[in-house]
């Protein structure tokens, strides 16, 4: 399968990324209050949680989509403004249904105005398994199809900050394992935050990986498996790194 | 081919109910003339209704154009600017409830009793559908969507154009389309009422003439014949709002 | 008492004096009738009620009689309530027009009344010209308008009681050419008309009488009658309405029953020539004297 | 209070703007009366005004609850039998383009003279915005919740009716939103031609014979007094329709 | 966590199903052709296979939802007609925004113009860890809420045959165990034909599994581990198992 061009492929590695204060309430209910959580630059963090408890407001929250009744600051570890250097895949695939996949892969540079990379985009879809669908509407995938338009879409962004919502959640094993790779090799270098409820896909991609949990939610300590991702997952050691997991998960019900 | 055989046989249709109306209820003929009469009527007098016809088809097309751009640029103004959408939508609405003898003077000592003041008084019936409906679509975008496009265009400078033309603008295109559906059906009525404002051609020009020579056959044919231009328009429009939005899915009805 | 509804030509105003007189000074509760009166917005509409059966009486216009008759309406005009044309042709007293013969290429307004071409076609003639040598716009409703903020240069179809009175209030007096001078027939500018088949009933002829009481009263307390005029309804009152109510005064018909049979003939002829009806009938086919 | 307060503001700077027209242009009094002319001639009037525009405002409220249900009747009739889509349709885009005055001696005829026949007239005008976005609306239905439905309800007798009034009809409130938005802002319209057909009170009786009389500036605090009743009208519906739907998420506009 | 109780717990096991001559085209590509099918009656069959395969499609096909250009045949095992005996849960939640939490779970009784067993409902919406959020508007449920929302509706709709597309694609590890556990039992005794992309998933609960894979896809033959389902993943065997799942689905590389 050919490999899409990444254009920060040989860019330095992204900054950090903190934030502070994050808090979100809901009439009174708080989702969470006074969450602090740290990035590390280049890394891929993942957020692991129970449905419901918060994930992806959280995600939203730092993405700088804050809802009303949301608190909190984020800023990069160089200092630099984050604005316009965040790319956002939501937990819903969000496709536009006028335009074809292609034009809904190469939406960020129809948007920004930008001359339109078709040829990255057709590589793009080439490496999720989308080619033969570029010129369909989204009405005409499937759920895992449009899923992977949208992976596709995000990684066009080509942004130093990635923040990614149960990317793999519509695939099967194999379909996720290749794409999985993909997403490895294409983030590589760059600060990612990833939300996903597979321990086992957190213990393969995440340099980092968190638990969100609680009522109001709360962040455990960060777990760091070993070696670099991606891990096998017949690498010794995670096994036991997975049950602390299960373990974290489960300290509050779901709501 | 269908459809054709479909618009004959209503026309029949109505035709028939219409004569059954006429002959159930005593309908004198200077109140509802029968059919065949109106049909004789057109037929005799045919180039002088098609003459007539052809001014008001001309005021209906150019006040269908008018009146959807305008519509269509008034409901993306409100959308884009506040200030606008708090002052001008009370203007929008205020226009719309005045009547077409209090406006036609002011009309017609500004463009003169020529094309412009019909087309402007249709436009003023055409537009406001259009408006409404736009702008209702505009406003109702999907969150999510427009969440995607922020962090697309965070710090650029084209932000909220971008949005509103790559996607607020074709989200609402369905709305849009119920809007022309109803310009479309209400612009002929627009084009006679325009011509209340003073002329000396067009259908509306000769139904009121007919009237008054009590030459209500006469009125009923042009009657009749502006009904078939405002049938075959909306259907021609209706058409092209199905092109509009090639990616929404026929539903199939029973 | 018996019901009557009599639908007007157009709204409430001055040239309706011997109906609202008679009203008001109890002329037709005296005769046993009351007396509905309805306004229309359309004056077209009232004769093809009244042919309808819809209602019993409406006011009309002698030169549409004619036409409605001719298009098959069963009408009868039994009274007349204004016995001397009041359409004319009015142009502004400063302006460019001070004979018919300087309308050639002018701009001619009028509002959609079914006759105002044939009047016109006759006012040219007289002054030698052609329907062609002028333009005509429907200016719909506003003859003044039009003419003041010379949009027009001549309207037809002005009354000369309203039209003249209103350009006189603006300070732009206009002048008049009265049609029955300029070669068109003398008629009833407005009449009472029936439906045809219902003649025999006693009411109409009851309804006559108390009209003509009205009109007797309307000569004799002209200030008598505008307070009657104005009773109830204070919108009419106004500088304008009080001028036309004065210059209709003498206009009103004194005798409202009387057929003058030539008259009629005389008209109807005039518009077959002009090509407005088809056929010149007898006149006891559309006008009576109730007996 | 604040809605007030920006109401009056759009009222005072509507009428400076028509006072500057007037002064700028020279407009004389009897094409368009200066404001303090037409307030004026509104306060010496006022009880003649409010009186008539009691009637007026009958006749709309009158004519928006029956062309609201009408048009909601006709746009769920459509929905439901193929038969009535392809045959009612064209009539009431035809019904659309019927003028006043053909129509009126008809209305009168069968109405009569009263309210009846001057509410019907604005019913047919108010009815059309209705019909086709409600239509519009339960045409659009997510195929998803309708497939849905049909797994949920097959075997039983009530599948469509359930489809109907459970899926399709909720899904269609935004849109039945839009077009009773149209509505209510033609309604005064709507009665004021209805007053063509005959009549002896209301704002627009008061309008044509003012204007016939060249009374133009009672003619224009007629229309003042209407213009409110329409605004008035407007931004109370739109307050009702947004009730309408609670669960969709107001947009911030910018 | 209280058990909604079941109308059909006690009710004797559900028929079987064949479908046969199953086909699908779209313009001219067939998705897949004369496909059959049987599942057992009383027992649950997992689907698998790549993502954009036709599992969806084949779905709604036997659901009676086809489209046009689907053929085929579906019948239950006594000769009574389907209609109005299958429950169908597809892959989006399709949640009626204009309900709440409560309003969507009860939909079919509202359908139905049944008496809404608002009581069930809500001990259905507790099994799923949703009863603190029943009066909410769909619009304020995180994806997997959504998800688990419109799980409860289709076990509210305790019907013999029961299609479901991904019903816990959504959930995170702790939830899925959880909700997976409550739809075993709530299932038992029907016919239940369950798509899924989680190979262990369709070993822990399907009485047979199946695999589509291909293009035009084509069932493999149906493959049935040891013992009653549910299964603990430690069972010996099953990783066998899950290696032939993952050689079948690899079959043809997704589209
Ligand atoms: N309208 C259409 N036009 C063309 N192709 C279509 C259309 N609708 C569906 N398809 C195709 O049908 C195939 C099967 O789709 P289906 O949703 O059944 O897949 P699936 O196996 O459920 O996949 P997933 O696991 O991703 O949900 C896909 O390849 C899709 O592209
Ligand atoms: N408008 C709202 N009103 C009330 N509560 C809300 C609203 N929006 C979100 N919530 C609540 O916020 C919480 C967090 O939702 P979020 O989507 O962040 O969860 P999540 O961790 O992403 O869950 P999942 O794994 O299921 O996607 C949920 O409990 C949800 O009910
Ligand atoms: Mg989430
Ligand atoms: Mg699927």
């Amino acid at each position: 399968m050919a490999e899409p061009a990444s254009q920060a492929a040989s860019a330095p590695q992204s900054p950090s990324l903190t934030a502070t204060g994050l808090g979100l309430a809901y009439g009174g209910r708080a989702v969470f209050q006074d969450l602090a959580l740290t990035l590390q630059g280049g890394e891929i963090t993942c957020l692991l949680g129970p449905s419901g408890v918060g994930k992806s407001s959280l995600l939203r929250l730092i993405a700088g989509l804050g809802a009303s009744g949301a608190v909190g600051q984020v800023s990069a570890g160089d200092g630099q403004p984050l604005v316009g250097r965040v790319a956002f895949m939501d937990q819903r695939d969000l496709l536009l249904p006028w335009l074809n996949v292609l034009g809904n892969v190469t939406l960020g540079q129809r948007l920004r105005g930008q001359p339109i990379d078709a040829e990255r985009a057709l590589a793009m879809l080439r490496a999720v398994g989308l080619a033969e669908v570029a010129g369909l509407w989204p009405a005409a995938l499937s759920g895992g199809m449009r899923q992977r338009a949208a992976l596709a879409r995000t990684l066009m962004e080509d942004r130093p900050f990635v923040l990614m919502d149960e990317p793999f959640s519509q695939l099967d094993a194999l379909t996720r394992t290749m794409v999985q790779d993909l997403a490895g090799r294409l983030l590589g270098g760059r600060t990612v935050l990833l939300v996903t409820h597979d321990p086992w896909e957190a213990l393969k991609l995440g340099h980092t990986v968190l638990v969100l949990a609680g009522n109001p939610a709360r962040l455990g300590p960060p777990l760091r498996p070993p070696g670099p991702p991606p891990r096998p997952p017949a690498e010794p050691g995670l096994l036991a790194l997975y049950r602390v997991l299960l373990q974290r998960l489960g300290q509050a019900p779901a709501p | 081919m269908i459809a054709a055989a479909r618009v004959a046989v209503i026309a029949g249709g109505l035709l028939l109910g219409w004569q059954a109306l006429v002959g159930l209820l005593d309908l004198p003929h200077y109140i509802l003339p029968s059919p065949t009469r109106v049909l004789r009527a057109g037929w005799e007098r045919l180039p002088l209704l098609l003459g007539h016809a052809g001014v008001t088809l001309l005021e209906i097309v150019l006040g269908l154009l008018l009146g959807t751009l305008l519509g269509a640029l008034a409901a993306l103004a409100m959308v884009r600017r506040a200030v606008l959408r708090r002052w001008l939508l009370p203007v929008v609405v205020l226009s719309q409830a005045i009547p077409v003898f209090a406006l036609a003077p002011i009309l017609v000592l500004w463009l003169g009793y020529g094309l412009a003041s019909k087309v402007a008084m249709a436009v003023l019936i055409i537009f406001f559908p259009v408006t409404a409906s736009f702008y209702d679509g505009l406003r109702r975008t999907e969150l999510g969507w427009l969440d995607l496009a922020r962090t697309m265009t965070a710090g650029t400078r084209r932000q909220r154009w971008a949005e509103l033309r790559h996607i607020r603008l074709p989200a609402a295109l369905p709305a849009l389309g119920s809007g022309l559906r109803i310009a479309a059906a209400v612009a002929p009525i627009g084009a006679v009422v325009g011509e209340w404002v003073g002329s000396s051609a067009g259908l509306g020009y000769l139904m009121l003439h007919a009237n008054a020579r009590l030459q209500i056959d006469l009125m009923f044919a042009a009657l009749l014949l502006l009904g078939l231009i405002a049938v075959a328009l909306y259907f021609a429009v209706d058409r092209m709002v199905r092109r509009l939005v090639p990616w929404q899915a026929e539903q199939a009805l029973p | 008492t018996d019901r009557l509804t009599l639908i007007l030509d157009w709204f409430v105003n001055p040239d309706h004096a011997t109906l609202l007189v008679a009203k008001e000074m109890g002329f037709f509760a005296a005769a046993g009738l009351d007396v509905e009166l309805i306004a229309p917005a359309d004056p077209n509409d009232p004769p093809k009620l009244v042919a309808a059966g819809k209602a019993d009486l409406a006011i009309s216009y002698q030169p549409q009689l004619h036409i409605q008759v001719d298009q098959g309406l069963p009408l009868k005009r039994i009274a007349t309530l204004v016995s001397t044309p009041l359409n004319s042709l009015v142009v502004l007293r400063d302006g460019p027009i001070a004979s018919l013969a300087d309308l050639k290429g002018r701009r001619i307004g009028y509002s959609v009344g079914g006759f105002e071409e044939a009047l016109l076609a006759a006012l040219l003639a007289k002054a030698g010209l052609k329907s062609s040598d002028v333009t005509l716009v429907n200016v719909n409703f506003s003859l003044s308008p039009a003419l003041l903020s010379g949009q027009v240069d001549a309207v037809i179809g002005a009354f000369r009681n309203f039209e003249l009175n209103q350009l006189d209030i603006e300070k732009r007096p206009g002048r008049a050419f009265y049609v029955e001078e300029e070669g068109v027939p003398a008629y009833d500018e407005l009449i009472v008309v029936a439906n045809g088949a219902r003649l025999a009933d006693p009411r109409l002829r009851r309804f006559v009488d108390a009209m003509e009481r009205g009109a007797q009263y309307l000569v004799n307390r002209p200030a008598e009658s505008w307070t009657l005029f104005i009773k109830g309804r204070k919108e009419l009152d106004d500088e304008l309405n009080r001028r036309a109510f004065r210059d209709t005064l003498p206009r009103f018909a004194h005798s409202p029953a009387a057929l003058d049979n030539r008259r009629y003939q005389r008209f109807a002829e005039f518009l077959k020539q002009q090509g407005l009806i088809r056929n010149v009938r007898p006149v006891a086919d559309y006008a009576v004297e109730l007996e």
